[in-house]
């Protein structure tokens, strides 16, 4: 079953090309059945070799042909298979599969339908290629590949300016990171002289000891790269604006799957992560403060798809935070939880703006629960899964998340108490989110519930947000053994008890109203934190006075070429000096005749004093 | 004899396409289209019988038996100069780049050309001969000769059938390539002079020339009057002013030609003469090449984002690529050249296609100025996507070609300065400012409602094929590069031997 | 002893006609002028020893050449008017800067033949001499000498034939 | 019997002369017959100087070249006054200072 896998992405991209070619002329059911059958395809392989890959766990790799070979540089198209890979595909196809047939019905009134799944295809090929690599070239190629499908996505309704604004935002930042991992990359096989992520751990093992400088190096240009990705401090603000694309899109990219992908990355290079203590503290800290400003930051919006964006950074700095306390395997059970119950709750959002005339403003919801029931419950097991109450998938990957981070040795207590605030607010935000637009009075009328085609992925998908934690991923061979200590018992009743602490604390606020905050908000300070958070700390703010403006300033300087002035002064003094020479042409024949017998004397003059020194 | 006919076709069919101008307006493209095909089946035919091209020999530079093809006929001999030419793997890849971008280029003005269609396609014609000959030339004088033709058929093109400022750009493309050929022919006759002080004997054989002794002193001088003449030409940073003129002035298979290949022969003269004739030189001088190589990068980036002129911003785009050529030959090792070469070949097509892009919005809209459109996917989704797959390339998506070969010289690059490397990497990132920024104001956007009952027609059958050509073959670079790696590895391999014995004592 | 004084007489009527010539406002009275100059250097001929070219310089230059002159003159018919304006320009502000420059050439030439020395020979060369080297080594130069004459004579008819066609 | 020949010098003195000459007339007149006339001047102040020096050495050389000047001399009358002839049909005029456009 192993050597089909190369079949997994190809299906979608082809898929991909042919709905791009047959844009103009294939009916919407073709297009709709192409668009979901090629993912549905590709996770049903991935079912079989997943399969397969349980009876034997046996990691394989395959190589379909050699991408280029200069000198001792050969990276191949060359699939390599191991449980992480499994534990990815299986959320991307599966999650994807879902994701795409919610689509159908979501995007069913769009002029551009095939171009929608066009794009969905291909990023889900992208993606699996990413997964897939066995190289961080290739690895390299699905990354941008998704990047690029993400700018496609984010940027689908083209004709609206700002929605092409959030897309270039979301690629040049996303961007910015992918340039340092492409030079973490050329660092990496400068050094090791090997791109092969497997071979370049070992070689990586046998030439570098731990505490290094140059493996820090590399991990920190890789983390570029991966907080590129998956919007973490300090290249996060793309992610709020991609929520320009549609719903569907901002579930399955900027949720599930490819904001992911930095957690991805540092979790299959844990090999030269391990070598780094450093960089895997600076991984810790990048994710406990992107968690902790993320959440904040959700608390104040009021937009339904920019509270769950900022859920979204905020969970996956739980993920940086648990890969850089070293609990893999925790961090990359988080992200198939996550991508679960996040994927759930965009489906949701997705759900309502879709029945509630693309309303995104949350204050003018309320009283949704008798009205979608469907779209309800999604919502209350997708915040339960979020805000890690017990016994749904959140709480299992979470719990493991804030035990772990309690046992770092260097700053554990501290890491986990920064872990308890992001999860208490987590509960805060995500219940919040429930209590004002399902309860509460109606303020505009939905046009009825989900349809099929959307209710079955959001069934599923609460079925996966609830059991989800019941899975064993497999994992174990993929990771460094964990240490298999337990932090004392009422570590762990803290960390359950808080995140309901968060939900008591939600209700008494936004429901019962029974805790009033108006007089802390409205303090001069409390304004001011309100306005801080709700623009996501001025971050954007700064980079916009730091860079942006800066740049749009320096090419309006330039658009005139200033090289060009200098050749400009070189046709200046020529054109001097011909005016100077023009001048003297005055159409006078008598002049000229003088200025010759000018320069005859001149030149006898001259030949005379030549000779006379001959002589 | 086989390369001499290649050029002596594309002449005389340059006279006959001018001539059959006669018998219809018509007439003269479809003979120009079939002149090319005619040249490259020739070439094809040719090459069939040979070994396999991917197990080509390493050319040996005093042995003209293990190249590809060789062949010499004296010409003046009193001065040694001789008809020499020669084929190896990257005369053969820039050959069967000239003549299929040539093609392309004849399809790209198929309908753009208003006057004097014949004299177009002559022009057009001769300047690939130059072209070719610029590639197969291993006589210095021969290829100044030819580095002149191709100069001229393409000056015309600029200044009849150019654009509005037509006659200032074409001027300037003229005055900046004839300078530095100026300098090039002084500092070739210089060498041939040391040479003849050396040897005692006349010639002008790249064969004889290789090795010279000289003094350090003269050899960075004469390093520097070629190296002059082929970065005008490719353009760098900061001899690039011509460019943006001339391509955005230049009708659209005159910027396709002047972006696909004519660059293309700077890069190639700096890899086959500037660096080896005078390896030393050419070691001490490499920093700066590079600085001067990424400052490119860097600074055509912000240039072309800068810009409101479609034309005018592909043509930067250009500069910032060359940029990485130019990096990529000075850091002189086999990853970075590999780099370089692959950076001429996906760079010809990618721009290209942006220019024939560029040409047919002038075509439809009638200006160049993205200010005044928007939105275009809407009427023209076809073009849109072409467009968008294109920028995709230019912007150095994996996958396509243009990512193989950026990667390739920053791998090589930073082997040899890190920090440099760094610099050149911003390109990638100011490379997708400027790329989306394109896509933004043209295809993209709110649609201008000025052009909302234009009846814009997408691209047809003869442009979508076209098109279809360059991204297959992109695409195909991008995932197998291998082929054109193959070509271009025996021949890089023989030049590094030979430059690394002199190069470090 | 003779053919001293008669060359300074030649020369001297040489000179003041050629002067005369150049200064007079009437073109028929300069013509006349500069054909009493020809006839003198003609006398010079003689009395050097070339009395072939002596009879060449009567014959075409003063007999053919200067009839041209005098042929075109007339046809222009230039009138009192025109006198009238070409004396106003001979005035001391437009000669001078010429004189100056003229005499320096004069100075610069006299410096340059100041350093020659002896006599001409008295021995006439003949016209049979001049005949044989001029179809012997010179041939050449006829020759050139005959396709100058007919680009002359090609220009003079066009420029000519145009002239007389317009005042039609 | 050396006193009672012409000293070349002389000769060339006078021909020098007669060259300034000419060349001061070309210089101060504006009208075109006169310009040609004095362009007669100094070639024949040239051929003057051939002879004389044929002469000088008893040499058929000068001669030859004094015909070829004369050949010269011909030719440029004839184009000039037929020059002359246009230049007055256009311009109405023989000044050259007021016939100095280029376009006729």
């Amino acid at each position: 079953m192993g050597d089909m896998i190369w079949l997994v992405p190809l299906i979608p991209m082809l898929s991909s090309i042919l709905l791009m070619l047959g844009s103009g002329s294939l009916p919407r059911v073709i297009i709709g059945l192409l668009g979901v059958c090629s993912v549905g395809a590709a996770a049903v392989l991935t079912l079989l070799v997943g399969l397969d890959f349980l009876a034997n766990p046996q990691p394989f790799q395959m190589t379909l042909w050699t991408w280029m070979q200069v000198g001792n540089f050969s990276p191949g198209i060359a699939f390599y298979f191991d449980g992480l890979t499994l534990v990815m595909m299986s959320v991307i196809t599966g999650v994807g599969f879902l994701i795409h047939l919610f689509s159908t019905e979501f995007m069913e009134e769009d002029v551009s339908y095939a171009r929608y799944f066009a794009y969905l295809n291909m990023f889900v090929a992208a993606m699996l290629v990413l997964v897939m690599a066995d190289n961080l070239l290739l690895l390299y190629l699905g990354w941008e590949g998704v990047g690029v499908c993400s700018y496609l996505l984010v940027g689908f309704w083209y004709q609206n300016s700002a929605n092409g604004q959030a897309a270039r935002k979301a690629f040049v930042v996303t961007r910015i990171g992918d340039t340092a991992m492409a030079l973490g990359l050329l660092l990496l096989f400068t050094q090791l002289g090997t791109l092969d992520i497997q071979a370049m751990m070992g070689v990586a093992n046998e030439q570098w000891q731990v505490g290094d400088t140059l493996p820090l190096i590399a991990c920190l240009l890789l983390l570029g790269g991966a907080v590129g990705k998956s919007a973490q401090l300090p290249l996060h603000t793309w992610l709020p604006d991609a929520m320009a694309g549609p719903t569907p899109v901002s579930a399955l990219i900027h949720a599930a799957t490819m904001v992911t992908a930095g957690v991805y990355l540092i979790a299959r290079t844990n090999g030269l992560f391990l070598l780094a203590p450093t960089a895997m503290m600076i991984v810790a800290l990048i994710g406990l403060a992107t968690s902790l400003m993320a959440a904040f930051t959700a608390l104040m919006q009021s937009d339904i798809k920019r509270i769950l964006a900022y859920s979204t950074i905020s969970q996956i700095g739980y993920m940086f935070l648990a890969l850089g306390v070293g609990a893999w395997t925790a961090g990359i059970f988080h992200l198939m939880t996550h991508a679960f119950f996040k994927a759930l709750l965009f489906l949701g959002s997705g759900a309502i703006i879709h029945y509630l005339h693309h309303e995104h403003d949350i204050f003018k919801m309320g009283g949704l629960r008798s009205k979608m029931p469907v779209t309800f419950w999604s919502f209350m097991i997708g915040s339960a899964a979020l805000a890690a109450l017990p016994m749904t998938s959140g709480f299992f990957s979470k719990d493991q998340i804030l035990l772990q981070a309690y046992l770092q040795p260097d700053a554990g207590p501290w890491l986990w108490l920064g872990g308890l605030l992001g999860a208490l607010l987590t509960a805060i935000y995500s219940f919040r989110l429930v209590f004002v637009v399902f309860f509460g009075e109606a303020k505009t009328q939905p046009d009825g519930d989900t349809g099929w085609r959307m209710a079955l992925p959001l069934v599923v998908l609460c079925g996966l947000a609830m059991v989800g934690g019941y899975f064993i991923i497999p994992v174990a061979e993929v990771f460094p053994v964990a240490s298999g200590e337990h932090p004392a018992n009422w570590v762990e009743y803290v960390s359950i008890s808080v995140p309901l602490m968060g939900l008591l604390l939600s209700y008494l606020i936004f429901h019962s109203g029974q805790l009033n905050v108006d007089k802390l908000v409205n303090s001069s300070l409390g304004q001011w934190l309100r306005r801080f958070w709700h623009s996501g700390w001025g971050i954007d703010w700064l980079y916009d006075r730091i860079f942006v403006r800066p740049y749009y300033r320096l090419s309006g300087i330039m658009v005139n070429e200033p090289i060009d002035a200098i050749y400009g002064l070189i046709v200046a003094i020529n054109q001097t000096f011909n005016h100077w020479l023009a001048e003297s042409q005055t159409g006078r024949m008598r002049w000229y005749i003088a200025s010759m017998v000018f320069g005859l004397i001149l030149v006898l003059t001259l030949a005379l004093q030549i000779s006379a020194e001959a002589l | 004899m086989v390369m001499v006919n290649l050029i002596l076709i594309l002449l005389l069919g340059g006279v006959i396409a001018m001539l059959s101008e006669r018998a219809g307006e018509n007439i003269p493209r479809r003979v120009a289209l079939v002149v090319i095909m005619l040249d490259l089946a020739y070439l094809l035919s040719e090459l069939w019988g040979m070994p396999s091209l991917t197990q080509l020999q390493a050319p040996m530079p005093d042995d003209p038996s293990t190249w590809l093809m060789h062949f010499k006929a004296q010409w003046i001999p009193a001065f040694g100069i001789s008809i020499e030419l020669a084929l190896d793997g990257i005369s053969l890849l820039m050959v069967l780049l000239t003549l299929v971008l040539g093609a392309i280029a004849v399809s790209a003005s198929w309908t753009d050309i208003a006057v004097k269609h014949g004299f177009f396609e002559a022009n057009l014609l001769w300047t690939l001969a130059g072209v070719l000959g610029v590639f197969m030339a291993l006589d210095l004088f021969l290829f100044f000769l030819f580095w002149e033709v191709m100069l001229i058929p393409m000056y015309f093109m600029i200044a009849i059938w150019g654009h509005e400022n037509r006659g200032y750009a074409a001027m300037k493309f003229f005055i900046f390539t004839q300078a530095s050929g100026l300098l090039m022919l002084v500092a070739t006759l210089a060498l041939v002079k040391v040479n003849h002080s050396a040897t005692g004997q006349w010639s002008f054989s790249y064969f004889d020339l290789l090795n010279t002794p000289m003094p350090e002193q003269t050899a960075h001088w004469l390093m520097l009057g070629f190296f002059i003449a082929f970065v005008v030409k490719l353009p760098a940073f900061p001899f690039h002013t011509w460019l943006p003129d001339a391509h955005t002035q230049a009708p659209t298979a005159g910027s396709v030609i002047l972006a696909g290949i004519l660059l293309k022969t700077g890069a190639y003269g700096l890899i086959r003469f500037a660096v080896p004739l005078f390896p030393e030189a050419a070691l001490d001088f490499s920093w700066t090449a590079m600085a001067l190589g990424a400052a490119g990068v860097v600074y055509g980036a912000v240039l072309a984002f800068s810009q409101s002129d479609f034309k005018r911003l592909v043509a930067y785009s250009s500069v910032s690529h060359m940029g990485f050529v130019l990096l990529g030959v000075y850091a002189w090792n086999e990853l970075a050249l590999q780099g370089a070469v692959m950076q001429m070949v996906a760079h010809g097509f990618s721009t290209a296609a942006l220019f024939m892009i560029a040409g047919s919005l002038q075509e439809r809209l009638h200006t160049r100025d993205m200010r005044e459109m928007g939105g275009l996917w809407q009427q023209m989704p076809r073009m849109g996507a072409v467009a968008m797959f294109f920028v995709l390339a230019s912007l150095g998506l994996p996958g396509l070609g243009n990512f193989v070969a950026e990667f390739l010289v920053l791998l090589g690059l930073f082997q040899i300065s890190p920090w440099i490397t760094a610099v050149a990497a911003l390109g990638l990132i100011t490379g997708a400012i400027y790329s989306l920024i394109l896509m933004q104001k043209s295809f993209q956007g709110e649609p201008n409602p000025k052009l909302q009952d234009h009846g814009l027609v997408d691209f047809a059958g003869r442009e979508m094929l076209t098109m279809t050509v360059m991204m297959v073959a992109l695409i195909g670079l991008g995932l197998y590069p291998q082929p054109v790696l193959d070509m271009a590895q025996p021949v890089l391999q023989s030049l590094l031997e030979m430059t690394s014995v002199e190069a470090m004592p | 002893m003779l053919e001293i004084t008669l060359f300074y007489i030649a020369a001297t009527i040489a000179l003041v006609a050629t002067v005369l010539a150049m200064t007079r406002a009437n073109a028929i009275h300069a013509l006349i002028y500069l054909i009493v100059s020809l006839l003198a250097v003609a006398v010079i001929f003689f009395l050097i020893g070339a009395p072939f070219a002596a009879a060449l310089e009567i014959v075409i230059y003063a007999g053919a050449i200067m009839v041209l002159f005098v042929f075109v003159i007339m046809m222009l018919n230039l009138g009192e008017e025109g006198d009238a304006r070409e004396r106003g320009l001979l005035q001391p502000s437009i000669w001078a800067g010429p004189t100056v420059l003229s005499l320096l050439l004069f100075a610069e030439l006299l410096y340059m033949i100041s350093t020659i020395e002896g006599p001409v020979s008295t021995q006439a060369v003949s016209a049979k001499e001049v005949g044989l080297a001029l179809f012997g080594p010179y041939v050449l130069a006829v020759e050139i000498a005959a396709m100058l004459l007919l680009a002359g004579l090609v220009g003079s008819f066009h420029l000519g034939r145009r002239y007389l066609e317009r005042e039609e | 019997m050396e006193g009672l020949n012409i000293p070349l010098n002389h000769i060339l003195l006078v021909s020098t002369l007669l060259f300034s000459i000419g060349m001061l007339g070309l210089m101060i007149r504006r009208n075109i017959i006169f310009i040609l006339m004095s362009l007669e001047v100094m070639l024949n102040a040239a051929a003057l100087a051939f002879v004389a020096a044929g002469a000088h050495w008893g040499q058929p050389d000068g001669q030859i070249i004094f015909m070829l000047i004369l050949t010269v001399a011909a030719a440029e009358v004839a184009v000039g006054l037929g020059l002359v002839l246009q230049v007055q049909r256009r311009f109405k005029t023989l000044d050259m200072d007021s016939a100095n456009r280029m376009r006729g």
